[in-house]
């Protein structure tokens, strides 16, 4: 426990998300956060319209069939870009659903990353390749994971730094809060990086919390909580850094929410006109990540038509390949339901795997024409009852 | 056949409709709230969106927010939430969005819903019901497929149920709402979008095994989700003429020993089919009973056709880890008829 | 989420905590909290002397053997009595294991509230009878039960308020950080009072926390949050009747924090010189919540001799009825076991309770000399294993 | 008797010493961290305190608080924290401070302890081990006497074991820490301050069960401290003229099922003694796993003693709930030996 109570107001957010591009591309000074450099703002602009492109290549691909479901981080990717751009390579990431953009900012291959949404297997990288956690489902529990892989690295005097990723909803579970103790309490280098849009689901904020805002949190953990426009990638930018730089130097944990939207349903699953009004959704539109950068670049003639059209060709080839990806079909083996349970296979599994591999041999036999009667115990029963499926 | 004939409710005016499980149980749940004002219903997006899956579909418009509405995102908050509501007069039913999801509230499930009446010597007891939408089979990712039903039914003090047919699940989560103990109401997402006839004048007790079809072989004994599959096993099976009984448990725990013992003891030969991993299973425990009581009626072991012992399959892969009919022939055919 | 920010800062603790009364008995006046009423401060004081009693009572039946184990609330005091003084009949009370004496306060006798501690029963009370939930052993669990409690009484027009008591160590539980966050989002009358008593068994409150103190916390949920003197009875009670007051004018809940230290080991069964130096427990000695009381009420003129005599045969005659009830052998029937896991006895439990019974008819008749052949099926093995166990 | 020889580690020096459960688990823990220094220990209490049995004892006075240390009182926290280290090169070993203390760790343990190596193709394995005392037989008071490892062996992907003696606490402590896989190690409380020999020298792979007393006419299976009941009772059983194999399984999954299967073939009879509450628990399994698989040997159905299926009972009534030696007997008895 901290002993200066002072140190209190130091740990406070802003009354106002940190902002440094307005809605118009107008850039203007903050005391504290300096503007990222033109490289680095010419940099995630290519990454914003990289991440559009993904998003809305990945629900047409659902759209199509290609994929069963997709979490759209649509209107999010100032904090998509930003949460990977701001990182070194021995960083690591700890991303959801919903932050496809950024673990393929990060270098995770879109084909790698739709594994899991595709249905091919449960995650489609190795988290040590790229420093990228699998993507999370149960809500705010990989923040802890985020909080012990730091505490390893700090332990072997490494000086790597966590960013996890949660939502808005995720800040209610209780993971969130003892991640967030752990973390101080340790004095650990993970920056917590709430993507408020919100929106859980159907689920407005409101009805989520009373705080004055999410990054009000931080205090009752004794760490720094900022709030930063999330549709500013600049602003995103500075203050992740701020805090990717304290935690580095030692400074432990802070947390970070940014405001931004969930301009899509929360997947394609999901039907949001039962719960929100399109005009909400509207107003969102005019404060979309892209045209406020692309206005600010353009005005300070950082981006030229050239280099536009070279940005968009790139996202379309990348779309492309990503498309003719998803159309090869993956070969699944079922010996992988055993593979991967134990570092070495129990006896039990192998049983189970060698009644599987039986079932298909017989199935297989049954499908290439062979007598029904050799192709199984149960003679005619097979024929009758989905063996064509098994055999697929 | 030994269809169990479903009692019906004298005052009640009989209203059989076709619809699907998932009308059937928002039906159960509208009529229950209109029935006693003390029933709420809470969880995540179950307001205004009325559920993932739509169960709650139209309840708060039609009770208003103070009797269906959307909670924080927080499960075990969800559950000593509705543990406190039912410490004080509510009848709280609460939705877990998926099996896997209704994990973080372990503790508050174990520690207190299943012990507090227990715990105060009936003093307290606890009327609620968790609703857990369970189980694969609809292609979903990693987190949504869990059969999840061993975890509850090895817990003393909770009632575990599985509804396999729209009617079931209309007249058993009445029940289970009207139940002075807690209820884990588990529904078999497969089965959500399946029809059947529904009669809402049908109240019945939980704790009621049904025999779905009668047949002297061997008695194939399931819940859920697999019911189905036991039902196609047995006509694959009367074509090759052996004549297969089905029961399905309905109640898990406590269990209907006498429906399931005298089956097996009419046939002589059992299987169990289920879908959650097979190891310490509520599959093992039937087969446990069984063959403890059973013994001397058993022409051949009471055989399992379960879940793989692995985390539940990608939806890529699941067909090859669900039971399936063929499984459940198989196990039939292994039943030593040769002797 | 509450839309005004400058909001934050009336949610924030102070930074020292509130006291009324001195260490030496001496009062000062408060802008904020006015010393409650002399007549409600005699008979705090009174509860006081009683709660000691009752503590060190029961600390002494543990070593003589007639219990089993004590979490003793010596020390804290002040937070026990203050707790339930400020409820009105048909309020609640959500206690731990540690706040007998609260509990006692409330009207549940000592025999029923040692129930739990004799190993007679897991909970020895009507919750009902006294309004008191029964003593919570899973940490921070009881608080979400607490706000359950009070939101069903709120749909209902009551206006009942919940105290739900925790400690210092059971805010680090996701249930603590859940149970407030939905107190705040339901505007739901509940106080939570944290008996701040810097350990959790072994473990200090700095490695427990890293916020400037638990009460800023509360800005996290959007409520107030408040830090007090947890050995000034007075301010204890003036902070939580504010609390209780606002809750019950659907102001909603409150987080207040008591700092106040646990005078004892964890347990009887814990030896807490193995974590703390005896001169840390000495220091505390002096901030004894009993005689700063004493001090300032017989300044005052409201504490005679002739009173404090009263109040201490008072004490002796509970302390010695208690030890009478204690050493009466209480009867166990096995029974129980059976009787209330469900509200009517399922098939499976009475044929359990039917074997067990006919395992203790057998162990009757062998151990009432009947011929051992007759006793049970497995003829001479009863005689050698335990049965008179069994038979007691 | 077929008393499984342990395997000795040539390069070590024998060293044999009597000791208690609870001080030959401490030196395990001090042996692993002496080894290894990716080795952690944490939990609550269990630094300056040594945890509440003392099982962690001077662990951070030799170690230091980097490599031994409490954290806050948080068991998701604890699990979590426990699983992000295992992600980045540590073995973290955590310490549950009593079994329903786990419980708030539920949903990391089911959701990514026991997932996360098959979630990543085996790119991330989760090399930790979880202590939990557990069970009951100490007088302990609600919460500090469950028998909770049927929620553990349900689970694809965890390894759960359970000592019965001061040397398998020792070899099986250690070749848990050494594991590539996570393992839910339950430290019987009962045991902790029994007493054996110990030879730190002795390494063995888990998995294997133990004959620990060999007998023709019926064999009975158990674990933790329920191998002393099997023990008591065979002795008595003998007197009587009836031969009894105890097997201890020691890894409850994955289950040694070549030994268990052929001892039941041996004696054609069994019974399975668990302290847990006996519905959709481990002893479900293994009585559903004998029969299906040594059917045409047995004489008699495998009969369970196990908890009955209520709530553990508080501690004056812990006697008439727990398993004991008349019970063993009484199952023995009814074996079908008229036949
Ligand atoms: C423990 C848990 N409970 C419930 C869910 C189901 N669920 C998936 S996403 C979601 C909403 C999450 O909202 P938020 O944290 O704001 O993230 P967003 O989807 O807006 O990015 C819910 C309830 C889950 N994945 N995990
Ligand atoms: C969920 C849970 N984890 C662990 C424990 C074991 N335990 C009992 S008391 C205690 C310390 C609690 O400290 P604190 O909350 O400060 O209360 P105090 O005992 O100081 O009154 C612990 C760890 C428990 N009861 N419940
Ligand atoms: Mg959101
Ligand atoms: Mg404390």
């Amino acid at each position: 426990m901290s002993t200066s109570l002072d140190h209190a107001q130091a740990l406070l957010p802003r009354e106002t998300p940190v902002r440094l591009i307005d809605q118009n591309g107008a850039a203007f000074a903050d005391d504290t956060y300096a503007l990222p450099s033109a490289e680095r703002l010419v940099a995630a602009y290519g990454a914003l319209v990289n991440g559009r492109r993904l998003n809305d290549q990945c629900s047409a691909l659902v759209r199509q069939g290609r994929m069963a479901v997709y979490p759209s981080s649509h209107g999010q990717e100032a904090c998509q870009v930003a949460a990977s751009l701001v990182l070194g390579e021995n960083d690591w990431l700890f991303p959801t659903y919903r932050d496809t953009v950024a673990i393929v900012n990060r270098g995770v291959t879109p084909e790698e990353a739709l594994v899991l949404l595709r249905g091919d297997w449960h995650s489609g990288y190795d988290p040590h390749r790229t420093r990228v956690a699998p993507q999370a489902t149960p809500l705010a529990t990989q923040l802890l994971h985020a909080v012990g892989l730091a505490h390893a690295a700090t332990l072997r005097g490494e000086d790597t730094v966590v960013m996890a990723l949660c939502g808005d909803g995720a800040t209610s579970e209780g993971d969130f809060h003892e991640a967030l103790n752990f973390a101080a309490v340790f004095m650990v280098p993970v920056v917590f990086f709430v993507q408020n849009n919100e929106f859980a689901i159907s689920v407005p904020l409101a009805k989520q919390t009373h705080a004055p805002s999410l990054a009000h949190k931080a205090v009752g953990y004794g760490m720094p909580g900022q709030r930063v426009d999330g549709n500013d990638v600049a602003a995103v930018m500075a203050v992740l850094t701020e805090a990717v730089d304290r935690a580095r130097a030692g400074g432990g944990p802070s947390l970070v929410e940014a405001h931004t939207y969930r301009m899509q349903a929360h997947t394609n699953a999901d039907d949001d006109t039962r719960y929100r009004e399109r005009d909400e959704v509207k107003a969102w539109v005019e404060r979309d990540p892209l045209t406020r950068m692309r206005a600010y670049l353009s005005t300070a003639g950082l981006l030229s038509a050239d280099d536009e059209e070279a940005l968009a060709a790139e996202a379309e080839t990348m779309a492309s390949d990503l498309r003719d990806a998803l159309n090869r079909e993956v070969e699944v083996d079922p010996e992988d339901l055993f593979k991967y349970v134990y570092a070495d296979r129990p006896a039990h599994l192998q049983r189970q795997w060698s009644q599987l591999q039986d079932e298909l041999a017989r199935s297989d036999a049954w499908a290439s024409g062979a007598d029904a009667e050799t192709s199984g115990t149960h003679g005619s029963a097979q024929g009758n009852n989905g063996t064509k499926e098994l055999a697929s | 056949m030994t269809l169990i004939d479903h009692p019906v409710d004298a005052k009640a005016t009989a209203q059989v409709e076709t619809m699907t499980m998932a009308a059937a149980l928002n039906r159960a749940l509208a009529d229950a709230m209109a029935a006693d004002e003390s029933v709420l219903m809470f969880g995540e997006d179950v307001g205004a969106l009325g559920g993932v899956f739509r169960i709650t579909d139209g309840l708060t418009a039609r009770f208003g927010e103070k009797r269906c509405f959307d909670t924080p995102l927080a499960e075990s908050g969800i559950m000593g939430f509705a543990v406190g509501l039912a410490m004080n007069g509510m009848r709280p039913v609460v939705e877990m969005q998926f099996d896997a999801f209704a994990y973080p509230a372990f503790e508050q499930v174990v520690s207190h819903v299943a012990k507090l009446g227990n715990r105060t010597r009936g003093a307290v007891r606890m009327p609620m019901v968790i609703r857990v939408p369970f189980g694969g089979g609809i292609g979903g990712v990693e987190h949504h497929c869990d059969s999840s039903e061993a975890y509850y039914a090895h817990t003393p003090g909770l009632t575990v149920v599985c509804p396999a047919t729209p009617q079931d699940a209309y007249s058993m989560l009445r029940a289970a709402i009207e139940s002075p103990d807690p209820v884990v109401f588990l529904e078999p997402k497969k089965l959500y979008w399946s029809k059947g006839p529904v009669d809402t004048s049908v109240r019945e007790p939980l704790g009621v095994a049904r025999t779905v079809r009668d047949g002297s072989d061997v008695t194939v004994i399931s819940y859920g989700s697999s019911v189905q599959i036991a039902l196609d096993a047995a006509a694959v099976a009367e074509s090759e003429g052996r004549g297969v009984r089905v029961v399905d448990v309905r109640t898990l725990t406590p269990c209907d020993d006498d429906t399931i013992f005298a089956a097996v003891r009419a046939t002589g030969r059992a299987i169990v089919v289920a879908e959650a991993a097979g190891f310490a299973s509520v599959a093992s425990e039937l087969v446990a009973r069984i063959q403890e009581n059973c013994f001397s009626h058993l022409e051949a072991p009471v055989l399992r056709v379960t879940g793989f012992d692995v985390p539940f399959a990608p939806p890529k892969l699941e067909k090859y880890y669900l039971p399936d009919v063929d499984r459940v022939l198989d196990a039939i055919d292994r039943l030593g008829w040769e002797s």
